[in-house]
């Protein structure tokens, strides 16, 4: 199959199809690991980091080649794969997965680089290659077949890496996150083969999963759409992960290896929210639209009630992973406003929440080294011993409270911005989100970091060498993307705009009702109104679906 | 009355046919090639039997199971020129056939149909046999009970399943059945130093006789409702009559699902299959979870979705019932299973729950996912068993989920097997289980049966929960205490047969190859459709089968 | 087809024996007398498939007949042969002493 | 020549890189000097910048350098928005930044973090210079935050005491509370203007609907009273005093807690829109702040604490002119501020340098003494504050007494009454710590017994009031000085004069604290430089007072007497105790009216049990729904499990049973015609 993909290319300006490169150098890499004898862990691990890299630097080279002004996908690839029911290895990436993937490439190597396993290196390193792949697989996949396929086998490798290399209550946790996760996108399935289904009644009439044919035959009753949309909802919410879905998380974060934690925050969790996007708003437009208000509300919940559950965790990484949830709360919540700011900004929080979360484990992995503990409890005054540890984790935290100049606050402001567009309330709301992160992080910071270290903290080497160069990269992104995010929002709009344009088409044809409500909205610049309460639904809707056109500007 | 009895008993009885020139019962003719099959295993199975009493002292090792699986293999190759012929092609491989017939006929005066369904079947009760009995060969020599009877049983029940598979009148469905099983029965008490073995032996015997009983008296109730039990001429009678006057018909089709339904094991009729599993030889369990459920679904679709096609509202809710209860019943019994075989049992009636689903659709998709199902669970669940087998150790008494902790040390090779095995019954991706229960799925949303659909993936969430706990066992020993207790180290390696090594292989090979390319099974399962055939006498001496001119029965 | 009274009769005889076969195999313990409930059972539906096939003037129904007595032949075989294995094993044991394979 | 003005943050911002990756290389004291020097060198470079506004057409000059947050029809720009007001704003920061850099020098000799203060100061230049410059609202909202961080790391910069890191936390997460206020007035401005930028806003506010003008007007007042410590939030700026002491005085006093006044006056079109309410709302929050605030500072025995306090009052003083209109005054105020206040902390700083670390005035005494020049400068900055003519804060107070006065006679009389606490416990301080008789070294011991009496009613006074982790720790925020002065007592301390790179700073301010006042005589309409300079800014929404020279006289001499009067108590208790000090060092107002202490009492209590309810209820019953899916599921299994019981014959009745619902079903079915 590989020479068989290898070879069929599509619409790439590119000399060799990099897509399914992204996609099987890494798988390829892990099964080369499984033949691997057990006795060679070195060769393992060579294997893994130069696979995993390579990897990482096709992806730079398509962040490199990827056309900014096309808002279409770009480097498609498709070959079929079951033939009957037009199944296909589909791939293609535009603005929106573009940096999903790079976040991939970049995340992967150093996660393998941040932290070694305890025991079994062979395994560990397979899985994680595995894991790699699966991530891009998914990123990448434009066959909701292929899609779904990706989507699930990503449990597996996580499974193991948390089973097996994890600590404490290992298996429950993986056992947890396995069942869950699969529960939700038991519902996904459905959904999928129904679209695939109701698409025989589109054109050719063949029952078929390739994204943009049923997006082309847009067969889809109202109420058939709501449906399979929550069907794909709830599979997504999980992964996230959503409000009262989230209980797995801090399960597995906990028990998780660094590397395990590291890929979790940083991708896996992304691939709930670009489902949202991929899946729910450009593939159920009008769903979407009238499930706004439940999802804003969900995100709006997550962001506070994360803050405060995180702010009485007495375990830090936990602690990071109910901040997990509240980050991921600003992510769900910018794409259900529903217009350019609230979206881009959403894309961007997930690629920052992937690099800033990401540091924070790695650095919480440095610490388990040192101490194995993460109970804040027996931390103190760290930072007196390891000044650069101190300093550095500094940064990354301030990035996580979101302060201006650093990468967190753009993307927070601009799904902030956005929602306040749509839905004012939520966003007054959820800006309280702000003052949590400062609590509840300061406050770990203080525990662990300040005051007089005792004996047991005293001998706390600081980083070496290695490990601040593993952390080099992150911090440059951490700094650039605050203060210079213009290259990425550039990429990521033009197909921000594709999605949401089409949205506001298929909102206006399914019915005129609430275009009504918003053009009587547009009038609230002048005509004030902004202290008064909320309007009704439709006309958030309305207003959210007309904002995506700017009306908003008098 | 007693006095009107007297007076006709003292009358002169009236001969039911007058006179020996009126009565002509045409010598069935027949085409030999379509029994070639069939004859390979029947015959092959008497001649093991017979040479094998000229043995002198022991016999050459493995020399039944080479002998068995040639016999497997001759007669699954023997299929493909009917294959060839059912699907017109006018040349198989290199070698070229001009078959003057060709399409889906019938023979032997009606009795025996042969279709694609029904050659796809009998390949994949072949690879039943193949693979069980290479797991027999070091069962026995273990077990110290060499000798050819559990060979020639599975042969002949072999034999019995494919004359169930292409019966195409009732009567030769029930002696298929009954061949089939009382084979089976044997074989379930074949292990007399074990009590269990025993006792397994009787129950299905008991049962499965009480089950057959109903089975008949349903086929003596439709041959008096119409006249006649070869299911061409029961079809052509019902669209006449107006299907729901004919009590005796309906209630004598409900026999017939319960003793089909008996078979395939489906809740409430699953009752036996636990503690037969559990208490019969290993081996003989594989045959009996792969082949001879196959036979029985093979008999499921040939009667109901063929023949009583127009009698739908009445078997399509009762097999959506059953259905459902033998996919949660199963999966929530397995769960609380502490013996793997039993686990395994269970699981294996949820696998009949979605293959039943796949029944309940009713259409060409639902019988290409039937096939496609069948021929991926054979492996799997032959693989299984086969693992099974060998940590059964000697005594075949080692079932305990105990006696799987620490495989991963122990025997690495056979625990990756098994984890493969076991994640494809879950339905992970790029397995053939994943498809099959996609491919079921899509076929039951395809016939706008959701519900079942949803409740399938769940119960398929509650079952992957199982095969976690069989893999936590062997990879995760230990567990979230911590500590990985008395973990035995690869001294104590369980020895594996050459032959179980082989099957294992195989089984492990195809599903991952059947995952990657699932199109290589679905083509076929989408030509092997089933099809009614009217017989015509031959008019010229020809002993050419007839068919193809009639159109299939649906 | 036309049903006269004796036909129906016949059938009402074959439906009472196959459900005495039925119910007698759930009262009863002994499997021996199991194993002839069965036997009796199958042989009920045969006195149906000669019913009918005397009602639709038709053969086969007694064609049938000689199918079955062959399959319950070999069925009792069988089911004899696991009964006696077993009583060598466990002599007297009744069908509710058979419970190792359970839960 | 004003293109240079990226220079003036772009100095800083190097030093800052510098120091920050080979601060440690550097060492002690290059370091210091390379920090003082990019922030000097940018205060030449805005001398220069300054030149060059003259001739911009009404002083004004925009530029932006590159797009930042480019998002469909959002786009904001990293520019500088060069006009009177931040052109003000951009000398005293980076002129009395660049002295108190100079004065660190000297302040934090041997310290084992020395490089790593000056990286911090330099960051916190830049980001205070970000905030003045930005030309839209979200660069402010950088430089404000950034300014806010700041504080945080030099608040906390001796973390190894819990509670200097309390106080950094609670100083951020109180500023939070304002920066909520911030950006949901950026949303709302957005929302309505369509851009972000401040001369778009501020050109288009006149037309603009009331409601949502106060809307953003009333945030952005949360937002400036979160950053300039009024009340409800002033709470954290005391404690902030934690810090060292050139902190306290560049960021605590000059600079950055006039952010929120600087915010207020840089949105005056939106506030003139805005409903009636709002502008009297921020004069009622100053004038209640500036009295609260004098009030306490009066029982202050903390030598920074009373500065501290009264930081918070003279902002008071700057809302309520802002509230009243007087927009200049306001600047003034906050110029003229910005150097007695600074020269005092500083003196402060000096002071307790020469007492080896001891805060507590009560050890204090007849220090004139020993060291003169820091005496000479602390006495200017004290006639300064307590608006003796004609000293600095006598005009800028008077300026702004009289707007209160235009805009309601009872704001008007609490700001004299602020005004004779101020005069009074600025003069209880100078008498205290220079002079009467030395109660340090050997004389220390006769002071003991009242001492300790005083100290039990101040131990116990409030702490940390946002740390939900434990309320506790913050305690000995405010025991602090009490328990340096018990370690203090017995050994002897010998005060000494402070090295010139301090006290130079000093004398400095002092200069301009004396003469600052001439930036804005009332007399004659063309003595107002600074109105007249800021006229493009404010011009239209500023009040118009039109005083008559006799009105003005008269009010002079009001507050001139009040002035002298609260130096006249002071003398009467302190110097000639004719009274007893207890009469007035209340302990209600030692313990700041026990607001903070209120704050942590709530927090620590109800605020904290609702968290830990919150979180329970994520435990118990979401993740126990969860978990309670499986068990529940468990335990069905296991309870049908019990049908699989091992009797044949059940199971035979089991198929009988399944083959009797079927035929039921079936018969359902059958319609017998």
């Amino acid at each position: 199959m590989t020479a068989a993909i290898l070879a069929s290319e599509g619409g790439g300006s590119l000399g060799f199809p990099i897509l399914p490169a992204l996609v099987l150098v890494p798988m390829i890499g892990a099964l080369v690991i499984g033949l691997i004898p057990r006795s060679r862990p070195e060769v393992a691990r060579q294997v893994a980091i130069l696979s995993s890299l390579l990897a990482g630097v096709l992806s730079i080279v398509l962040l490199v080649k990827f056309d900014t002004a096309d808002d279409g996908f770009q480097f498609t690839v498709s070959q079929t794969w079951v033939s009957s029911v037009d199944i296909k290895f589909f791939l293609g990436v535009d603005g929106v997965s573009l940096f999903l993937v790079v976040l991939t490439g970049i995340l992967f190597p150093i996660a393998l680089f941040a932290a070694k396993p305890t025991n079994d290196p062979k395994g560990y390193y397979a899985w994680l290659t595995l894991l790699m792949g699966g991530c891009m697989g998914a990123f990448l996949a434009l066959d909701l077949f292929l899609f779904f396929l990706m989507f699930e086998i990503t449990l597996v490798p996580l499974y193991f890496l948390i089973g097996k290399w994890g600590h404490g209550r290992r298996v429950y946790a993986a056992t947890k996150f396995f069942l869950y996760t699969m529960a939700g996108s038991a519902f996904m399935l459905v959904s999928i083969v129904a679209l695939a289904v109701i698409a025989k009644a589109g054109d050719g009439g063949q029952v078929t999963f390739d994204f943009t044919k049923i997006i082309a035959s847009d067969s889809l009753a109202t109420n058939t759409g709501r449906w399979l949309f929550l069907g794909m909802a709830v599979a997504f919410a999980v992964k996230v992960p959503s409000f009262p879905f989230h209980t797995w998380l801090p399960d597995a974060h906990t028990e998780a290896p660094t590397a395990g934690s590291i890929d979790l925050a940083g991708i896996l969790l992304k691939l709930g929210t670009y489902g949202f996007l991929r899946f729910g708003l450009e593939l159920f437009p009008e769903a979407s639209v009238y499930f706004a208000p439940l999802l804003l509300t969900l995100g709006t919940i997550g962001i506070i009630y994360g803050g405060i559950v995180a702010a009485m965790q007495r375990n830090f990484k936990r602690l990071i992973a109910y901040s997990s949830v509240a980050h991921m709360g600003f992510a769900i919540m910018g794409l259900f406003a529903l217009n350019t700011q609230g979206v881009e900004g959403s894309v961007l929080q997930m690629v920052n929440h992937g690099i800033s979360t990401g540091a924070l484990f790695i650095l919480l992995g440095f610490l388990y080294q040192r101490r194995h503990t993460y109970e804040i409890k027996d931390l103190r005054g760290i930072a007196k011993v390891a000044p650069v540890f101190a300093g550095i984790f500094t940064v990354v935290m301030l990035s996580s409270i979101g302060l201006p100049g650093l990468n967190g606050f753009v993307s927070e402001f601009l799904v902030l911005l956005g929602t306040f567009m749509a839905h004012r309330w939520w966003a007054v709301v959820a800006a309280a989100g702000v003052i949590i992160a400062a609590l509840y992080l300061l406050w770990a910071y203080q525990r662990v970091f300040q005051g007089e270290p005792d004996e047991a903290n005293a001998s706390f080497p600081d980083l070496n060498l290695n490990e601040r160069l593993v952390m080099v990269p992150l911090l440059v992104l951490i700094v650039f993307l605050g203060i210079y995010p213009k290259p990425v929002l550039d990429r990521i709009e033009p197909s921000v705009n594709r999605i949401l344009t089409r949205m506001e088409e298929q909102v206006d044809r399914y019915d005129q009702a609430r275009t009504q409500g918003g053009s009587e909205l547009r009038e609230v610049p002048e005509g004030g109104g902004h202290g008064e309460g909320g309007h009704g639904d439709e006309g958030e809707h309305a207003l959210s679906v007309h904002v995506t056109t700017g009306e908003v500007a008098p | 009355m007693s006095l009107a009895l007297l007076a006709q008993l003292t009358q002169e009885p009236t001969p039911i046919s007058a006179g020996p020139e009126q009565v002509h019962v045409p010598g069935p003719d027949i085409y030999w090639p379509a029994l070639i099959p069939l004859m390979i295993l029947l015959v092959g199975g008497l001649l093991l039997l017979t040479f094998s009493s000229f043995l002198r002292g022991k016999a050459p090792r493995g020399i039944f199971a080479a002998a068995t699986v040639v016999i497997a293999l001759a007669s699954a190759l023997s299929v493909l020129p009917l294959w060839a012929q059912v699907q017109g092609w006018s040349s198989l491989l290199w070698w070229d056939i001009h078959p003057e017939v060709t399409g889906p006929y019938t023979t032997i005066g009606g009795m025996v149909g042969v279709d694609g369904f029904t050659l796809f079947v009998t390949i994949v009760i072949c690879a039943a046999v193949g693979l069980a009995a290479l797991l027999t060969d070091g069962y026995l020599r273990r077990e110290d009970m060499e000798g050819p009877e559990f060979y020639v049983l599975m042969l002949l029940s072999a034999a019995g399943g494919v004359i169930l598979a292409m019966g195409n009148d009732l009567i030769v469905v029930f002696v298929g059945l009954e061949t089939l099983s009382i084979a089976v029965y044997v074989l379930a008490g074949m292990h007399l130093r074990r009590v269990q073995s025993q006792e397994s032996g009787i129950k299905y015997f008991v049962l499965g006789a009480f089950s057959s009983a109903f089975f008949l008296y349903g086929i003596a109730l439709i041959y008096g409702a119409t006249g006649s039990t070869n299911l061409v001429q029961i079809k052509a009678f019902m669209s006449e009559v107006v299907p729901t006057q004919n009590g005796l018909l309906l209630i004598g089709l409900g026999l017939l699902i319960v003793g089909l339904a008996f078979k395939v094991s489906a809740v409430p009729f699953h009752a036996w299959s636990p503690d037969v599993y559990d208490g019969a030889p290993t081996p003989g369990v594989a045959w009996m979870a792969s082949g001879v459920k196959a036979a029985a679904f093979a008999g499921m679709i040939r009667i109901f979705v063929l023949t009583f096609s127009n009698y739908e509202s009445t078997w399509k809710p009762i097999v959506y019932a059953l259905a459902i209860l033998s996919m949660i019943v199963g999966a929530a019994l397995a769960v609380v299973q502490s013996n793997v075989k039993r686990m395994l049992a269970y699981s294996s009636i949820s696998h009949a729950g979605f293959i039943l689903m796949a029944v309940e659709a009713g259409s060409d998709m639902g019988n290409s996912a039937v096939l496609f199902y069948l021929a991926a669970y054979v492996f799997m669940v032959a693989g299984s068993f086969g693992v099974a087998t060998i940590v059964g150790r000697r005594g075949d008494g080692h079932h305990l989920l105990a006696d799987y902790k620490g495989l991963s040390r122990t025997n690495p090779l056979l625990a990756v097997a098994f984890t493969v095995l076991l994640l494809a019954q879950a339905g992970v991706p790029f397995t053939a289980g994943f498809f099959a229960k996609f491919y079921a799925v899509e076929a039951a949303v395809d016939a706008s049966s959701t519900p079942l659909a949803i409740i399938a993936m769940l119960s398929a969430v509650v079952s992957a929960f199982l095969y976690l706990r069989i893999i936590v066992a062997m990879f995760m020993s230990g567990g979230d205490d911590g500590d990985d207790g008395p973990v035995p180290t690869r001294a104590e390696r369980i020895p594996v047969p050459v032959g179980a090594a082989i099957a294992l292989a195989l089984c492990v090979a195809v599903t991952m190859v059947v995952g990657l390319f699932p199109n290589l099974l679905v083509d076929a399962a989408e030509k092997g459709q089933p099809a009614l055939v009217q017989y015509e006498t031959p008019s010229s001496a020809s002993a050419a089968p007839t068919g193809a001119a009639s159109g299939t029965g649906r | 087809m036309e049903a006269s009274n004796l036909d129906v009769a016949y059938l009402a005889l074959a439906a009472i024996l196959f459900a005495i076969g039925g119910v007698g195999l759930l009262v009863r313990r002994n499997p021996l007398v199991m194993i002839m409930c069965v036997e009796l059972m199958l042989n009920a539906v045969n006195v149906t498939f000669v019913a009918f096939g005397k009602m639709l003037n038709d053969i086969s129904g007694q064609v049938i007949v000689f199918f079955v007595l062959v399959v319950a032949a070999a069925e009792v075989v069988v089911g004899l042969g696991l009964v006696v294995a077993m009583s060598r094993r466990r002599p007297g044991a009744n069908a509710d002493d058979l419970r190792l394979l359970r839960g | 020549m004003v293109e240079l003005i990226w220079l003036v943050p772009a100095l800083p911002l190097v030093g800052f890189t510098i120091l920050w990756f080979f601060g440690k290389r550097i060492g002690e004291p290059l370091a210091g000097w390379l920090g003082t020097a990019v922030v000097a060198l940018s205060f030449l470079t805005t001398l220069v910048v300054f030149a060059g506004l003259w001739n911009e057409p009404d002083h004004t000059f925009q530029v932006d350098y590159f797009t930042w947050i480019p998002a469909g029809d959002f786009q904001v720009e990293i520019g500088f928005l060069l006009d009177p007001l931040s052109m003000a704003m951009i000398m005293f920061v980076t002129g009395i930044g660049s002295l108190i850099h100079l004065y660190s020098i000297g302040y934090m000799h041997g310290d084992s973090r020395f490089p790593r203060f000056f990286t911090y100061l330099n960051l916190f230049v830049f980001s205070m210079l970000m905030l003045v410059l930005g030309d839209n609202m979200v660069l402010t909202f950088l430089g404000w935050e950034g300014v806010g961080a700041c504080s945080y790391l030099l608040i906390s910069f001796w973390f190894e005491k819990e509670a200097n890191a309390s106080a950094g936390k609670k100083a951020f997460v109180t500023n939070r509370v304002g920066d909520w206020g911030f950006m949901v007035a950026m949303f709302a401005a957005f929302f309505t203007f369509g851009s972000l930028n401040w001369s778009t806003i501020t050109s288009q506010a006149p037309g603009l609907a009331e409601t949502t003008a106060t809307l953003i007007a009333v945030m952005l007042l949360i937002g400036a009273v979160g950053k300039s410590a009024q009340l409800p939030l002033f709470i954290w700026l005391p404690d902030a005093m934690a810090g060292p002491t050139p902190v306290s005085a560049l960021i605590h006093a000059a600079t950055m807690v006039t952010a929120g006044v600087y915010l207020l006056v840089r949105a005056n079109p939106i506030l003139a829109a805005s409903a009636e309410w709002v502008p009297w709302a921020i004069a009622i929050i100053g004038a209640a702040t500036l009295f609260i605030a004098a009030t306490i500072a009066v029982a202050q025995t903390d030598i920074k604490k009373v500065l501290a306090y009264s930081t918070v009052s003279q902002l008071g003083y700057m809302f309520l002119a802002v509230g009243s209109g007087g927009y200049t005054a306001a600047i003034f105020h906050m110029i003229t501020h910005a150097f007695f206040k600074a020269c005092l902390f500083l003196g402060s700083g000096s002071v307790i340098h020469g007492m080896h670390d001891d805060q507590d005035m009560r050890h204090m005494g007849a220090l004139r003494k020993v060291m003169p020049f820091t005496a000479f400068g602390f006495i200017i900055g004290w006639l300064a504050i307590s608006g003796v003519p004609p000293f600095s804060g006598f005009w800028s107070k008077d300026e702004i007494l009289s707007y209160a006065l235009h805009k309601s006679p009872v704001l008007y009389v609490i700001g004299l009454a602020g005004a004779l606490i101020t005069a009074f416990y600025m003069s209880r301080q100078v008498f205290m710590v220079f002079f009467g008789k030395a109660r340090w070294g050997a004389s220390a011991d006769a002071e003991l017994a009242n001492l300790d009496a005083h100290d039990t009613s101040a131990a116990g006074s409030a702490g940390d009031a946002n740390d939900l982790g434990e309320a506790t720790v913050a305690a000995d925020a405010d025991a602090g000085p009490v328990a340096v002065a018990t370690e203090h007592h017995g050994h002897d301390v010998q005060p000494h004069e402070s090295p010139w790179t301090m006290t130079l700073p000093i004398l400095v301010l002092a200069f301009f604290a004396l003469v600052a006042g001439v930036l804005n005589l009332p007399f004659t309409e063309n003595l107002e430089f600074l109105n007249k300079w800021l006229e493009p800014v404010v011009g239209e929404n500023q009040a118009h007072l039109g005083l008559s020279t006799a009105k003005l006289l008269a009010e002079m001499a009001i507050s001139t007497v009040v002035a002298l009067t609260g130096i006249a108590l002071a003398y009467a208790i302190y110097m000639k105790k004719k009274f007893d000090a207890r009469k007035v060092e209340l302990p209600f107002f030692y313990n700041g009216w026990y607001i903070d202490h209120g704050v942590t009492v709530f927090m620590g209590g109800p605020g904290r049990r609702l968290f830990e309810l919150i979180a329970l209820f994520d435990r118990v019953v979401i993740d126990g729904a969860v978990n309670g899916v499986g068990r529940l599921s468990r335990g069905g299994a296991a309870r049908l499990r019990t049908v699989q019981n091992g009797y044949v014959r059940w199971y035979a009745l089991m198929v009988g049973l399944g083959t009797i619902l079927i035929i039921a079903f079936i018969l359902t079915q059958v319609s017998f015609s």
